[in-house]
Formats: C-alpha cells, structure tokens, sequence
C-alpha cells in the first residue's frame, strides 16, 4: 500500500479540513485551487513569503489562514 | 478629460501624502456595491486614485470571482488596504502585515474600533498600533475623530495622514463638527483627509471647505439611489470645494448690497 | 469639454424657461467685477449660457468703453437684462421695455424692491408688474422672496420663472430658509431659479439639492478673492448639487453600518 | 446771419444740454458720437424705434435719455 | 409666586399692545387640547395673561358645553378672537366683527390664510383686511410670514402688532429664519411677537433671543406628551431668552479661554 | 420658593451623583467674575447647589481677602474643586490630594488638559487620573471630549460622572455636537452634565433637551453684560430644556396643521 | 284653528330649520336654549346686537348664523 | 547673643524666603499670618495634615507649598 491517498487534519479559515499528507504551502494552494497572486498565507500565525511556499511543510494541527482583498470602506 | 487635467494644473495642485502623490482629492471604499460593475463604474465617473480594500479570508467553498482584485486594476487604482473589524491594535497590526504582504505597497487605512454600534475609534488603541505599524515601516493614514489632542498624537506617532471623521461610518450625517475638523487642519502638517459620514454632495463640498486636503467615503455613493451619477457629483463637489477654499469666499454680510449700479437710473 | 457635454447629456437634461433651453443651470451677474477682463474670464469659467445686465444712462462724459456690449459677445452669451434699482411696479415696467427695446429679446429679470437696506422685493409691486409685462408679451423671470403665496400668484401672473431668494442679495449668507424654497418648488410648475444669497460653493451645491431648476449668482464670484477660482468652483457645485439631487442621496442614520464585510474576520 | 449756428436746450439723461437746432433723434446721436446699436432713446418718455430716428425732431424743452446695458447682477 | 414677580419686575417690563399691558411675554391658542381639563391646567402652568380663541358656529345637535367659555374664566385671561380659517379680507372681517360682538373687546389676531396645505399668510389679503377693520377701530394683531417689506405695510396700516411665523402652523419646525425675524423687529416699532412654528423650549428661548417682544404657540404644548409639563417648560424658556437677550451674551470665541487663574500654579 | 419648589417636587426628581443629591441641575464655575459680589449674587440667582473651585497657592504678599472661602459659605454651597490648569495626570493627582485635604469633600471635577490653545482634554490622561484617583476614594467628576468610547472607559474606572463639552471651556460657541452628546447620554449610566461651551440660555436649554443631566457653566454668566440677569436665565432655560424633555415634544412636521377647529365655519 | 303651533323655514347655521312663526332673535335663542350671553348673531348677514334681540323678527326664509367661542390657536 | 533671631531660608510657594529657625509648620503659618482653616499645607511635595502641624518641623532647604481655594470653573 502506498501513502498516496494519506490524509492529515489542518484548520484553514476556522474550519477543520482534511488535505491530502506531505504538501507545501504552494501544494496546499494548488490543491485548493487558489491562484497564488491573490492570496496571503498565514501558517500558525506567521506570515509566509510566497519565496517560501516550497520550503513551508503542511502538517497535522496546523492553522492555516487565507486572506485576499475584499471590497470595503 | 484635457479640459479637466488643464483646471486641476492650473487650479489645485496634487495632494501629496508621503511620498505619494495623488492628483484627485476624493478617495473611495469598495464596499456595499450592489454588483461589481457598478462599483466599478462609480469609481470610474469618481475620477478618483485611490480606493480601499478590506483583508478577509478566502471563501474556500464559493466561486473564487469574489476577490475585488479580479475586478479592480491595480495598474489603474491605487489599492490602500484597511483594517475595519479591528477592535483591538494587535489585530490591527496582524491585519496590516497580511495586506502589505499582497504585495501592493506599505500603504494602510488604520481602523481600531471601539464600539460595535458607533463603529467610533478607539484613540488608545490608534495610537498603539500607529507606533508599532510605523516602525515597521507602513505608511499609516489613521481613522480617527474629530479630537485634537489625538489628531496631534498621531502626527507625533508618525501618521503619514490623520483621517477624522464627518460622522459615523455609514451615518450619512454629514459634516457635524466643522469647528473641530477645522482645528485639526490648523494645527496639524500632515494631510487631514475626513473619513466617513459624509452622505450627499453639499456635505463633501462644505468639507473640503474647510481646508482639509481630501474626502474618503463609501456610503453615500455606494448607497445612492443611482450611484454612479452620486459619483460624479462627488467628483464634482470635492472639486468645487477645494476651488472655493483656495478662490476665498466673500464676506457674509448682515446687510444687502445691490449687484446693479446705484447711479446713472432714470429720472 | 467632450467629456463635459457627455456627462450633462448622460446625466441631466437642459433646463427649459418658456420656449428657451439652458444647458448651464448657473446665471451669472455682470455686476461688481474689478475689471472687465476679469468678468469675462470668470463668466467664461462657470460655462453659463446667460448673464444678466442692468439698463442705465449712457455717460456722455466718460468713454463709451463701459458698455457691457464692449465686453460681453451676445452671440456667445444670452443677455437677460434685469430691473434692478426699481423701487415700483410702473418703474419697473419703464426699464423692461427700455431693455426689449435693445432688441436681444423679450426676457426679463423683474426686480422690485421693497427697501433699500434689504433690497427684499415688494411684492404688491411684483404681481402688478409680472401682469402688466406678461400682458405686453415679456417672458418675465420674477426675483421674490421665500413665500410660497406670492410665488404660487406669480406663477398664476405667467411668469415664465419663479426666483426666490437663498438671502439678501449680495449677503452670501446662503440658503437661509431650505424648507420654503423646497416647498416652493414642489408646488410651482414653472422653473424655480434661486437667485441671491449664495455665498459660496456648499451654498450653490446645497441649494441645487433641494430640487430647484437653476442658481443666479453675482457677488459670491464678483467679490471673491479669486473670482475665476471661484467661478469654476461654481460651475462644479451647481452641477454636483444637481446630480445629487438626480441621483437620490442614501438614507441618514443614527446608528452606523460597517462599509466593510463583517464576516470572514480571522480567529 | 443763417440758422447753422442755432442752439436749442435739451435735457438728456438729466442734465441741460445745449444742442444744434434742427436735429433728428439719429442727427442728436452723431452730434453725441453715440454708436446707433448700443443705446436706447427715451423721447418725452416715449420710446423711440430706430427705424423712427430720422422721423422724430429733437425740439427745445424736450426731455430725453439715452440708455445701454452695463454690468448688473 | 413673590420671588416670581419680583423677578419680573427687577428684571424685565411688562409687554405693551397698544394701550394693554401684559405680563407674560408668552401668549397661548386654546385648540386641539385632548380635553378641557389639561387646557386649563397647562394654560394655568404657562403663566399666560393672553389666550386665543376661534369664532364658530354653535353646533345646536350637541351639549352646550362646547363654548370654551365654559372652561376659560375672562376675568382670569384676556381671550384674543382670531380669525383662522379664513381664506379672504372680507371673510376675514366678517369673523372679526362676529367676535367683537362678543363683547369682550375690540382686539383681534388676524389671519387671511393663502393655502390650505401650508396654512402661509395672503399677505395681499391681510394689508387689505388690516387697513379695514383699523379703520373701524380694531386693534389688530397680525399673522405674517417673515417677509419684512410686508410688516413694514402692516405696521403703515396699522396693525397694533405684528406676529411673523417661526416655521408653518402646527409644523413645530421651529425657528427656521432668525436673520428675517432679527431684521422686522429692529426695523418695526411696535410689539414684533413669533406666531406659530414653536416645537419645543429651546425654540421659544432662541425667537426670544432675537430681541422679539413675546410669543404665541398653541399645538407645542397641546401636542406634547404631557402637555402641562411642556407649558411650564415653556413658561421658563420665553423667561430665559427674554432675560438672556436683555442680560446681553458673552462673545462667542473661535478659541478657548481658560475659567480658573492661570497664575498661582505650584511648580 | 415655595412655588418653584413644587415644580421641582411636582415635575422633576433631584439631580443624584455618587450618594449625593442635587436639587438644580445647574453647576457654576466661580472664576472671572467682575468682583466677588456679582459672583455671590449671581451664583444665589441661578439657584445652583454646586459651584466649582480651582486649587492655587496663596499670594503671601497680597491681603487675605482672595481665597474664595470668604465670599462663598461652604454650609450654603456645596464646593467642588477642580484640578484646571494640570496637563499631567500625575498634576491632577496632586492638585486633587490638596484640595481634598481643604478638608470639604472626596469630590473632584478632573480636568487634564492636552493643549494650551485649545484647554481641549488629554484622553490618556484622563483615563490614568481618573483610575488612581478613583483607587484613593475619590469621587471624580471627570470634564472630557464628546468621544463615546472615551466615555464608556471612563465610566468602566469608576467616574462619578462623565461631563462631555458642548464646545471649548469659554468659547460660548453652544452645543456643537448634539448628536455625539446624546449618543454618550444613551449608552451610559453614570450622570451625563455638560460642561463648558454653553454661551446664551438657548444653548442650555438645548443642551438639557438632549436628556443629559445637568450642564456647569462659567463664562457665559461671568462674561456676560448682566451676570446676575444672565445667570437668571440660565436658571429658567435649564429647567426648561429639562422640563421639555420630560414633557416629551410633539412631533415635527413638513406640513402645517391648523389650531382651530376646520368645521364650523359660516357660509 | 289657531296660528300657535304655526312652523316657518329659516337656515340656522346652515341647516334648514322649521321654528315657530313670529318669534323674535331672543323668542329664537330661548327656542333653542342658547344661553344669551355666550353667542352672537348674525341675520341675513347683519349682526344683531343683544339690545335690539327684541326689535328683530325672524321671518320665513332668513338666514342666521349663531357663532361663539371655542378654542383656537 | 542668642539664636531667636536666628533665619534659615525655605522655598515658600516657589519663592526663596527667609524665616525663623525653630519653626513647626503652625509656627510658620502664624508666622504668615495666615489662617490655618483655609489653608493646605504641602511640605517636600507631602501633604501636612492639620493634626500634624506641630509635629512638622521646618528647616532650611524645605520646599513648602500653601494653596487654598480660588474663583475657577
């Protein structure tokens, strides 16, 4: 058996989710289908340089928000 | 727009902000737009630089056309990131960095709320996150009220502009405390740009009669029956009072004076 | 003025006084300028379509250069020569036809003033003078005070345009009494012009918003530090109170409203 | 002696004014160096057309005024 | 109530119509109480010398217990018959002398309405109706708008007083116009009193800061939640703008002044 | 007094602070004063219980005649230091320890000025004094902008009352911001008096019309023509303003209604 | 038959009205029980003062108006 | 020769003077002249209550300030 089809638990936005064991921060968005330009990825509280998104590993329990702009005065 | 460029060389000089310069005075929030393309009409008739934008999460579960920027050009407007929802000056700060990470530019509408219902400032709180957003390189214009000790505060907090307010966010109220906005111009030398409550055309034209240097406002264009014609008299009216300002009013007087010659009348 | 032309097509029709179409909805006086040159740039600046002149004895002294005509091109402006100085209905109507007698038109602006301090209008004299004028084919443009009485007989009288008073003229006190001249406006049928008072560009902006059709002004231009300024920042006011008024302002609230999505805020 | 010299007293825009005998309303404003265009004639309170300048004589004792537009508001 | 006529004498000096002395500068109608009881109370609480009454007919299907002379003692308050509702001079005049036949004096508060919407004055009809019942010796008291050319001719009629509105009858909008109220009481010489428009104390307190002489309101206190409270409110108010005008008001200042010594600070 | 005594008893409940009750909801400043007799007259006029006293050092070389205390008996007044003049909340602190061992009461009117020009408050400051003063027994009456969340801090350390200007200290501009005054009166529970700005009776009662609960006031008696006349009225237009509010005012109308009745008429 | 209980038309107020024949305006205000001292009259447009109550007949067809006070603002 | 005429030198509300030795802070306010009801007494930047004025004693170099109440607003 392969760990292909692993699956981990991270929170994104608030909400648990399971994705897929073994991502980067650049996979996590891929995965997502969110197209890098317009997001800002905040891992456990820290920012993340979109320089790092290969370098940033996914793991079990992470929290994970991403933002963009929004209309708003 | 040739004629319109010649008046503004000719009359008004653009309104410098840091480093930046801005050639209109009239500044827009993106928000509450019935539809995208009206908002982007709206901002279009404006004639407007800059607009704001608000930092929110991704919608992971909707079509991802939300994000304003597939409807705003960046190359076309000058996107100035706010931290409405802040109630606290660490969440501020936390909200600041995401924005300046898109990427844009260090630029960033402070907002520290301290009250759900007024949606009035809460100046410690300003201040605090004006200090900490400063050294760390932001270029802060600050949201605050029409308080002259916390507008001077903020100046020596390093604000690169001080934006009180005409009223509450959305209030439509109008301009309720001249006297005071007034007094802030006078005594501060950074931009005082006046930040919500503004809710029809004469209230922009009285504002920038003051003397301020700009006008930000959401409400009153995105909630006007037809908001794109209230866009253009908003572009109209901040005009009109920046002229009028800088032209210097007649005196009022209590008495009448005739317009017509008094002499040379018939027998 | 592509631009221009565009936006007033698009977002206003012009104004019509009997059979006459206006497209500015801003009269100008021609009296009290320091210098001729300047009136003609000032009058240039603010797009009007119509100036008033008054009728007055030739100098035979002085040089013929103070004729309006010298200055102003008939051709490129409407002369709507007023009755000012008239203290009675039988004055009045001597001037008026002395003034059609020029032979630029049969349109008038009927003064008749009630006291000299004030120069508020008598309005006995008013109605005695609309009907003789009317009778005699003029299209009568009545200057009157706030009262929607007198207004409502004038109207009654034929005149092709009712013009109440913002304040005295040459005051620029502004729009004095707001809720008379709506009222005024809501219940005539011929155009409302509001004419004397205005101060500055607020003044115009606020004083468009009420509804009324078109601003006569003289002193808040003639006598501000910078009449040409002054002059656009007219131009923009009257347009900006008029689209406002077009465009149907937003609703005032007590309470506040976020311009800002409230959810989607970070944990 | 001829009649060329003879004078007439007028009053015009209210001052007595010494003019030649024998004027029309057109001959009164060439003698003034008044522009026929610019100027309206009052004559004995009746207004007179242009086309009746060369009709109506001006007669000692007459009462007339001659007015243009200047700048008002 | 000593120490209160004590004040009015050290402080202030009876009103004076014509030949009649009044005490109270506030002078009350006696329409649209929920019932006759609070009338009386609240006229009571007002401290009025003065109350207006309507001339109608006897209404023979119901009790006779509708005259207000049932309620209202004329030894205790000198009834003032007005002439409301009334669309013409004649009509006017003829409801004038109806009253007088009364018996209770020759004084009437005339109004000639002009429209039923707006209840404004026919200023037309009331110099007519004026100059009439003068002639007949009446002593007039006149409903007027703000126009001051108009008072001017009602004070040449004759009119013992004259009473320009605030704001429209019933409309509680309140003092809408000081500028015209300022300019007909310095002006006219004899008593200017603010009829009509009232809404609340603050409103009575500013008309009588113009330097008026006095004050007639009705539908304010009677349209009050509790209408005997508000005559007693309103009772103060007139006494407190009346005392304020005669003490004389400080100069209002664009900058501050400090109320406690500056000196005799500890180091 | 027995009269206004009634009225008091009858239409209104006493002012309460902290334990204490007052029964006038006017307080006055002692300062600027032509002479002491014209302040001790004019204080008795107004009827207040409470007058404000500033802390400073005795003038060794001058008589003794200058400490208040000679002038006002402090069985007769109740005296409430003040701690003007302190732009430090550590000043404030010590001026309030001095005055309170003058030995009258733990009461205090904080003041903490930001800025010379304007007496405006420092809200930072404020907030200190008012915790430490509060965490030594003292009851503090603390002088403050008319920001609401400012207001509602200093309610949550413990301030007797919260006193909001209506414009700068001795300024007699009048109530600026209504709106921000009834905003603060709504959503705390602490007594609301207004304090400084109030120049002329209708400002009073004005001010009180906003449901606040009492208003303190200096110049606007002091620097009047007629101190003792003015004071007079501000004694009546407080109650006034007080009174109308209880009382609860009709509504506003756009359209007139007529006091007499419509039926009835002849024909 | 006698002429008592005679009734003639007259418009009181607006109304039409059968009143006894030849009563006098105090006869009319007794028939209607109106307290003298507190109304007005006015027959065919001419007020009557209360001296002369005695010297008016009302006649078929008169019109008379009885007005008093009532409150009014 | 003895030391009652002895001076030392306080600094009396941010004035150099010169006053008897030996003084208690009751001693200085009668030396003053002033009457103790309606002053407060602040001696080194501490607040003298008026139990403690003949326990305080005032010697060269003391910094005192005495305040009392004032007209303010």
């Amino acid at each position: 058996m392969s760990g292909d089809d692993a699956k981990i638990t991270v929170t994104i936005n608030g909400d648990e989710r399971e994705v897929p064991a073994g991502l980067t921060v650049r996979g996590l968005l891929a995965h997502l289908e969110l197209q890098e330009g317009t997001v800002v990825v905040e891992w456990n509280r820290e920012i993340v340089r979109r320089d790092r998104y290969d370098d940033v590993d996914v793991t079990a329990g992470d929290t994970i928000e991403l933002v963009h702009f929004v209309g708003g005065g | 727009m040739a004629a319109e460029s010649k008046d503004i060389d000719t009359f008004d000089e653009p309104l410098r902000i840091g480093g930046h310069e801005i050639r209109s005075r009239l500044i827009l929030g993106t928000g509450k737009y019935i539809d995208n393309e009206t908002m982007v009409e709206a901002i279009t008739a404006s004639g407007t630089d800059v607009v704001t934008v608000a930092v929110r999460r991704v919608d992971l579960d909707r079509t991802k056309e939300e994000g304003v920027l597939y409807h705003l050009d960046p190359k076309k407007w000058f996107l100035l990131p706010n931290t409405a929802g802040c109630y606290t000056a660490e969440e501020a700060v936390r909200y600041a960095r995401l924005a300046r990470e898109a990427g844009f530019s260090e630029w960033v509408k402070l907002e520290v709320i301290g009250d759900q219902e007024t949606l009035l400032p809460d100046v410690e709180g300003l201040l605090e996150a004006t200090r900490t957003l400063v050294s760390e390189g932001f270029k802060v214009l600050t949201y605050t009220n029409e308080d002259l000790i916390t507008a001077l505060k903020l100046e020596d907090a390093g604000a690169a502009a001080v934006m009180p307010l005409a009223s509450p966010i959305g209030s439509g109220l109008g301009l309720l405390n001249p006297y005071h906005i007034r007094l802030i111009k006078s005594r501060l030398t950074v931009p005082i740009i006046v930040d919500a409550g503004v809710g029809t055309a004469s209230d922009a034209c009285e504002t920038m009669e003051q003397g301020v240097d700009g006008i930000l406002m959401n409400t009153a264009i995105a909630a006007a029956k037809d908001p794109v014609r209230m866009a253009l008299a908003m572009k109209d009216a901040t005009r009109a009072g920046r002229l009028a300002y800088l032209a210097g009013r007649m005196p009022k007087r209590e008495q009448a004076a005739p317009s017509s010659p008094t002499t040379g009348m018939l027998d």
